[in-house]
């Protein structure tokens, strides 16, 4: 059987990590399979989860987050017959398949729409761990709202420097309410399952938010502007489709392979005018054509639209 | 910072203290009784949960209330079957209680919900939602207006901005917690049972001579505690946010015992502890890295402020605090 | 006369105790759907089923034996060492930058360097308590508790800004440089014949935390140094009056304290995760105290508890693992155990007292 | 005739392995002063918590004028008209006088109209009994003898016809018992009944009209006081003949050994204890020093040995064999006292002298466990250790002579014993020794007294500081008189008596000897 290793935000932060779940449920119900899980509850968890699936013959086995890469690196050697797959992470070895995407082009698309939604120009972005990958959402964001509206000014914060960062409604809706007291009325929430408490925020003191991972449209309908979709599920189904055929290689998924976009459904429908969507599908199609280049955070650890 | 900021900097001053308040007078009863009670934590824990838990299956939040309190009643009942009944230790009493919350909350969350030791978020019915004092500035006149509530907000003159941001707009609890502090001292120094909590914490064999029953004084001292962490635990999860998230509490509960310490037992001085303490928070969650002209104060260390702070009060450079004569010790009359 | 014989007292009351704990810890598997019995079976099986399972239970009881000393020191001096989790925490810290800015060319010579960049860190982390409580009296359950909280900030501080690899995302240091990895139970059984998994953590670190064991017990039954601080643990009166400095006892007891909480970090930094993370002491600090509660503070009784919590510890993540139970059922566990063998303690022993007695009675 | 006040009827109650009562009878007149003597641990503070509701008995009925009356908590009794005075006071330390007064006995849910109409009603009892109290002060701001009105205020406020008074002049002057016993009188010529628990055979056989006697748990008997004796008394309470009088011979002083001049302590909380006080002992005498407790001499005490070096303010000056001792920093702790060959029986034997959960084994070596002789190598040497406690133990006749019984295990005498012996052992230059035979019987009192006095005519310097007149008087040389941290007078003991050294104790200066 193929097994999931699920980061400390666990199966339901209505995020990543439910996303990774969504997909690997899809698959369950669609073929019939089972497959093996874990939440991570600890740090020290993380060595012993790879090591006792890997011994017990599971194969593939999926982990979730970067928070994994350390550890994996750690055991991949042990268990040449295995092939790990680490999504978000980074671990160079002959049996890790490793799936990364391109979290700035989506978040371009939604910083375009969050510009074009926002009455007072000012839109904010609040992320979770402070940790390069995170600034990448940050930077795309901000390019996005930028290209529409060149005036346009965007506040970023972070929510901390741990994994607790990931797990802090408390501090997403206080940081919340600090972005509207300085004019933002578009908040987008990068930050796990800390965003829970941004969109929660956002929707009661009657701004918009956009959601993050998955579609959190419907968790506040109407008062979600969007969502940043990174389609985990599908590089999960995916890979549990494939199964022992998976031949390890370095995977990002971007516009262009669907790995990312914007969600748009019955709930956020209202918010979102044939203009703006115009506008964004326009610019979708000239990112996967090369017309437009979005800034990767992480190839230079630099952002030219946002100082952090 | 212009003066808005800061008004809002104390209008969440106000909502981060109330749990600490609530916490810190139902820690006054219990310690002014004579039980210590290092178990708050785990009792604003439970609570928290409970009331979350019921509030989102029944969708009501009184109901939610009333099971927070009640089960933060159960922690108080046990931890007054150890302490009181059978002798024991009070600090490791407390301690097995939080670990017994930590434990529980998860475990009962995930088998009723299965979302990873969350509860559902909780919709409207379900929450404490923000009270609009009358002649503020609200939601409300922001739909009439059609403007944006900030707006409003930032035209008004100051005793506007402060009426409307800090007075107004804050649920039901806040104000209540507010009346509870009054209601402490009014119980304590005023009443007959106030005398007689007081004496038991400082000499329960003069109580017990005295013709009174000890241990039902004690019990009851242990109650009020018990009630008072169910509202604050629930105040969390149904006021504060929107639902139960694991280990949400995030060491209130010892803060609160910290403020107490600070406040000497009394009643008027815990608000005060409170308010300072909950400043602090307020202040480390909404700025990151403060910057004091060049030298740059890392969000690590704004976080442990309150913990420092506690360190730093019972160093005692404040004044020595002394609690009652008879906290900790079991009341023993027959060895 | 004793109430009862001491027998009774280390073995029969502790043994109830447990009972009574796992008992309701059965019942709180039924009441969340589950069934005890596999549950126990799971446990059993995934920790002492095989050398794999041992050497996570191992592994876990080394952290708990060192913690349980801690704790059972300072509680020999009369003093709720809360603090071990931020001791710990800090022990992690020496190891790191001790294993990472030392030129260590062998790991005997690393661990003993480690050792002492942890036992030197740990103790410091619990000197300032230590000294508020001997000249100021400040409640040290609070201060220790305080200085969880701080320790983690610190940490958080040390590893973000400071410790963490460039380009690195997660909060960790660089990994530990190879001369300073501790040989695990596979490598030292290996040449003798005996087939350990190769996979668990279990290492060296164990027979230093029994060394520690033989140690605490020299220390606080035949040295005049553990006179002096049972003798503050039951009568501070008494030892003015005995000419023992209860400011001096306070500090080196929990300067002891603090070292053998710091120690454990040369187990779970340097044995296993072999580079610092945030949350590597997984509560153990906390262990400790329920550790050295039901060893009666006696390093036999700790080694035995620590056993039981390493297989609570392992059993508990198996049954993460392989059944929906959530680990946090170990949380519920531990508290049930402090409960039952701390505070209810007279629960147990007031009707055992009483049988006792009436025995007696009969007798005589 | 009238019915007894109260009747006690085959009273037993045991905690744990301890019998404190056994099978009890008693039977007590309206309108009289009963008198209840026995040696500590006999069990008269139990009986009396039992007749106040504070204890349950395990068997026996209690009757109150003529009627069997169920006494289950303290409530019970004072619904029954009984009020007592405890041996430890039970007030709220840090509440007023009127507070203390009105808890338990207010008149509704609301504190101040209780408080207002107690503050009347306390005044007309004042005036009544002349028993005037400072309403508004608070508890630790008065003196034991203010306290102790405050109890019985207490029980009278509460309309007590039955008192107990359990050792109620442990703690007063001469003169202020005095005055408790002219209120007494008045109470019992009001018809109310007073039940006294007294060491003193004085009190016993001038103020009391019957006496019970306790030995063991036992009530050994009851007798008239005007038909009985103080030899009789004695007799009964310890079961045997008693000799109250020490064998010695006259002391043969050498050249001094510790002199004290213009010595001063003040305590943590800024007290001055002791106030600049002059005193000597010399080789082969042995100084007494008498005074109501709470009047410096423990404090006196403590600081010779060692005990507050870390506390308060010390100053003046102490000279061992005519040099300086340290009384702060280095060298000034227990331990460099021990070093200096001084030896010191503390006080309180149970809270300062032993580790109660200690072997006695362990015991042995308090406070001298660092000497080379119980250490080898880095380790204690257990097994010295034990054999020099059961030589000890011989010596000393500690029953029984088992150096693994844990302190507590031994009767007060006995832990008494082992104490003694410890430090009379070391053979000190000077042995600081406080109230040696507190709560020890008769015979081990003897052993002791004998064991003080062959240090003394070995040529060692002893400074022996007792509460009990009696005591002092047949034990030392030369008396000294401390009264409110000063030194009222000194006197050769063959040439004063009780009644002057009372006075002394009481603060009345006595002219120079
Ligand atoms: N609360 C208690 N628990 C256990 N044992 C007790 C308790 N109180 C008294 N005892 C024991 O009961 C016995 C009788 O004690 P009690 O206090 O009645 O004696 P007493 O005659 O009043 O002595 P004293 O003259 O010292 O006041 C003693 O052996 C004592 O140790
Ligand atoms: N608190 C206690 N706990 C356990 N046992 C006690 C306690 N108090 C007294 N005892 C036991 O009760 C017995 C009587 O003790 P107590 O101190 O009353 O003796 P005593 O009659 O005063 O003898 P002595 O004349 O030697 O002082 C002792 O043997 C002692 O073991
Ligand atoms: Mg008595
Ligand atoms: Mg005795």
């Amino acid at each position: 059987d193929p097994a999931v290793i699920f980061d400390l935000g666990g199966k339901f932060d209505k995020s990543f990590n439910e996303a990774g779940y969504n997909g690997a449920e899809r698959w369950a119900k669609e073929t019939g399979g089972k497959y093996l899980e874990i939440e991570l509850k600890s740090e020290a968890q993380r060595e012993q989860a790879l090591r006792r699936f890997a011994e017990t013959g599971a194969n593939p086995i999926i982990t979730m987050g970067f928070a994994m890469s350390a550890p994996l690196a750690e055991v991949v050697g042990d268990y040449p017959d295995t092939t790990f797959v680490t999504i978000d992470g980074w671990v160079q070895a002959p049996n890790v398949h490793v799936i990364g995407f391109s979290e700035q082009e989506g978040s371009y698309l939604v910083g375009m729409l969050a510009a074009q939604a926002s009455k007072t120009g000012t839109v904010g972005f609040i992320g979770g761990m402070d940790i390069p990958l995170i600034r990448r959402f940050a930077c795309g964001y901000a390019e996005g709202a930028k290209a529409v509206n060149p005036d346009a000014t965007v506040i970023a914060n972070m929510t901390g420097t741990t994994p607790t960062a990931w797990n802090d409604p408390v501090k997403g809706s206080e940081l919340t309410k600090a972005q509207i007291a300085q004019g933002a009325d578009v908040v987008y929430a990068a930050a796990g399952g800390t965003g829970v408490g941004v969109l929660q925020t956002a929707a009661d003191e009657g701004i918009l938010s956009i959601g993050v991972d998955s579609n959190q449209n419907h968790l506040h309908p109407g008062k979600v502007l969007t969502s940043m979709l990174k389609r985990v599920d599908v590089a999960v189904y995916e890979v549990l489709k494939a199964g022992d055929a998976l031949e390890p290689t370095i995977q990002t998924l971007g516009l262009a392979e669907d790995g990312v976009g914007y969600a748009l459904d019955d709930n956020n429908a209202a918010l979102i005018s044939d203009e703006m969507k115009a506008s964004v599908e326009d610019a979708k199609a000239k990112i996967i054509a090369g017309d437009v280049s979005v800034h990767n955070y992480t190839s230079d650890d630099s952002c030219p639209a946002l100082s952090f | 910072m212009d003066f808005l900021t800061l008004v809002q900097v104390l209008d969440s001053t106000v909502r981060l203290a109330t749990p600490l308040l609530l916490a810190c007078l139902a820690g006054l009863f219990s310690e002014r009784a004579g039980i210590f009670d290092i178990g708050l934590e785990g009792k604003m824990l439970m609570a928290a949960f409970f009331s979350a838990a019921v509030a989102a299956i029944t969708g009501n939040v009184w109901f939610g209330l009333l099971a927070g309190i009640g089960s933060s009643l159960a922690l108080s009942g046990l931890h007054g079957a150890a302490s009181i009944t059978f002798r024991g230790n009070q600090l490791i009493s407390g301690v097995a209680i939080n670990f017994l919350a930590s434990g529980l909350t998860v475990l009962i969350a995930q088998s009723w919900f299965q979302q990873g030791g969350r509860t559902p978020s909780l919709l409207s019915g379900g929450r404490f939602e923000p009270i609009e004092l009358p002649f503020a500035i609200g939601p409300t006149e922001a739909a009439e207006t059609g403007r944006r509530l900030s707006d409003l907000l930032s035209e008004a003159n100051v005793l506007q901005q402060v009426y409307s941001e800090l007075i107004s707009g804050h649920s039901i609890i806040v104000y209540l917690a507010g009346l509870c502090v009054f209601l402490t001292w009014w119980v304590l120094f005023r009443t007959r049972f106030g005398l007689r909590l007081r004496a038991v914490g400082e000499n329960p064999a003069a109580v017990d001579t005295a013709g009174i029953s000890v241990i039902r004084l004690r019990f009851a001292a242990i109650a009020i505690c018990g009630v008072l962490c169910g509202i604050a635990g629930a105040y969390l999860a149904t006021g504060l946010q929107a639902g139960f998230v694991k280990e949400m509490t995030s060491g209130r509960g010892y803060i609160a015992l910290a403020a107490l310490i600070f406040a000497k037992w009394r009643p008027v001085a815990a608000l005060w502890a409170c308010l300072l303490f909950g400043l602090l928070q307020a202040i480390a969650l909404r700025f990151q890295n403060i910057d004091l002209g060049g030298f740059v104060v890392p969000v690590q260390f704004m976080e442990a402020l309150p913990y420092i702070l506690t360190v730093v009060i019972l160093a005692g450079f404040v004044g020595k605090a002394i609690p009652p004569k008879a906290g900790g010790q079991p009341y023993v009359k027959e060895r | 006369m004793d109430k009862m014989p001491k027998w009774a007292d280390v073995v029969l009351i502790p043994v109830i105790s447990i009972l009574l704990a796992a008992l309701i810890s059965a019942l709180v598997i039924l009441a969340i759907g589950e069934n005890p019995v596999e549950a126990l079976n799971l446990m059993v099986n995934g920790a002492l089923g095989s050398t794999y399972g041992w050497g996570y239970t191992l592994y876990y009881a080394t952290n708990f034996m060192f913690t349980g000393l801690a704790v059972a020191v300072a509680a020999h001096a009369g003093l709720f060492n809360i603090g071990g989790e931020g001791q710990a925490m800090l022990g992690g810290l020496g190891v790191a930058l001790f294993c990472l800015y030392l030129p260590l060319p062998h790991w005997t010579i690393a661990l003993v360097v480690a050792a002492v960049g942890a036992g030197l860190f740990g103790a410091a982390w619990a000197a300032i308590p230590a000294y508020l409580q001997a000249k100021r009296g400040s409640h040290i359950v609070i201060t220790t508790i305080m200085f969880n909280f701080i320790a983690f900030s610190v940490l958080n501080y040390m590893l973000v800004e400071v410790l963490k690899p460039q380009g690195a995302m997660d909060p960790a240091s660089a990994k530990f440089p190879a001369a300073t990895h501790l040989p695990s139970l596979h490598d030292i059984l290996a040449p003798i014949g005996i087939e350990f998994s190769k996979s668990a953590p279990a290492n060296v670190t164990l027979f230093v935390a029994l060394a520690a064991c033989v140690f605490v017990w020299a220390l606080i039954w035949r040295t005049p140094l553990g006179y002096e601080i049972r003798a503050l643990g039951k009568s501070e009166p008494a030892t003015r009056y005995a000419g023992i400095s209860s400011v001096r006892i306070i500090m080196i007891t929990m300067l002891i304290s603090g070292a053998l909480c710091g120690l454990m970090a040369i187990n779970n930094v340097m044995g296993e995760a072999e580079r610092l993370v945030l949350n590597a002491t997984e509560g153990a600090g906390f262990i400790g105290i329920a550790v050295a509660l039901m060893g009666r503070n006696h390093p036999v009784g700790v080694f035995l508890a620590a056993i039981l919590f390493g297989f609570l510890y392992q059993g508990g993540a198996e049954l993460a693992l392989w059944s929906s139970i959530p680990t946090e059922l170990i949380v519920v566990i531990q508290a049930l155990v402090i409960l039952f063998t701390g505070a209810l303690d007279n629960m147990v022993r007031m009707p055992i007292e009483k049988l006792f007695l009436a025995f007696r009675k009969e007798k005589a | 005739m009238t019915a007894p006040a109260i009747q006690l009827k085959g009273i037993s109650k045991a905690f744990g392995p301890v019998q404190a009562n056994k099978d009890i009878s008693i039977s007590v007149a309206p309108g009289s002063i009963h008198g209840i003597i026995g040696e500590n641990g006999a069990g008269k503070s139990t009986l009396m918590s039992i007749l106040y509701g504070f204890y349950k008995a395990d068997k026996g009925e209690i009757w109150i004028k003529g009627n069997r009356t169920e006494i289950p908590d303290s409530q019970a009794a004072i619904a029954a008209g009984i009020g007592m005075v405890f041996q430890h006071f039970k007030l709220v330390e840090n509440f007023t006088v009127l507070e203390n007064i009105v808890l338990g006995a207010e008149d509704s849910g609301m504190l101040m109209p209780s408080l207002s109409r107690a503050r009347k009603e306390l005044k007309a009892l004042e005036e009544e009994y002349e028993l005037y109290v400072d309403p508004d002060a608070r508890i630790d701001e008065i003196g034991v003898g203010m306290q102790q009105r405050v109890e019985i205020l207490k029980a009278l406020y509460r309309k007590a016809e039955i008192l107990i008074l359990d050792e109620p002049t442990g703690v007063l002057t001469p003169a202020e018992a005095d005055q408790l016993f002219r209120i007494l009188d008045r109470l019992r010529s009001e018809g109310k009944t007073i039940l006294l628990i007294t060491h003193k055979m004085r009190e016993i056989m001038e103020y009391t009209d019957t006496v019970s006697v306790m030995r063991r748990g036992e009530m050994t008997a009851t007798v008239k006081t005007a038909e009985t004796s103080p030899e009789e008394l004695a007799e009964l309470m310890v079961g045997r003949k008693v000799l109250l009088q020490v064998d010695k011979v006259p002391a043969k002083p050498g050249k001094p050994i510790l002199e004290i001049q213009n010595l001063s302590v003040t305590d943590s909380m800024g007290v001055e204890r002791v106030k600049g006080i002059d005193l000597q002992v010399r080789a082969g005498e042995i100084l007494g020093i008498a005074g109501v407790a709470g009047n410096g001499q423990s404090e006196l005490l403590e600081v010779l040995g060692g005990m507050r070096a870390d506390r308060g303010r010390i100053s003046g000056s102490v000279k061992l064999h005519g040099s300086e001792l340290p009384m702060t920093g280095a060298g000034s702790d227990a331990r460099a006292r021990r070093d200096a060959h001084i030896g010191h029986v503390p006080e309180d034997r149970q809270a300062e002298g032993l580790i109660m959960d200690f072997h006695a084994w362990e015991n042995v070596a308090f406070g001298y466990h660092r000497d080379p002789a119980y250490n080898a190598g880095l380790l204690m040497d257990n097994a010295a250790l034990r054999a020099d406690t059961e030589r000890k133990m011989e010596k000393f006749d500690v029953r029984p002579p088992l150096p693994w019984l844990a302190a507590k295990n031994f009767s007060g005498g006995n832990q008494q014993k082992i104490v003694v012996a410890r430090e009379i052992e070391r053979n000190p230059d000077l042995l600081l020794i406080g109230q040696p035979t507190r709560g020890v019987d008769i015979g081990a009192i003897e052993f002791i007294h004998q064991q003080i006095v062959e240090l003394r005519d070995a040529g060692k310097a002893i400074l022996l500081v007792s509460v009990e007149l009696e005591e002092i008087l047949s034990l030392s040389d030369r008396v000294a008189v401390m009264f409110d941290g000063k030194i009222m007078g000194e006197r050769a003991a063959d040439q004063t008596d009780e009644k002057e050294l009372g006075l002394m104790m009481a603060g009345v200066a006595g002219e120079a000897a």
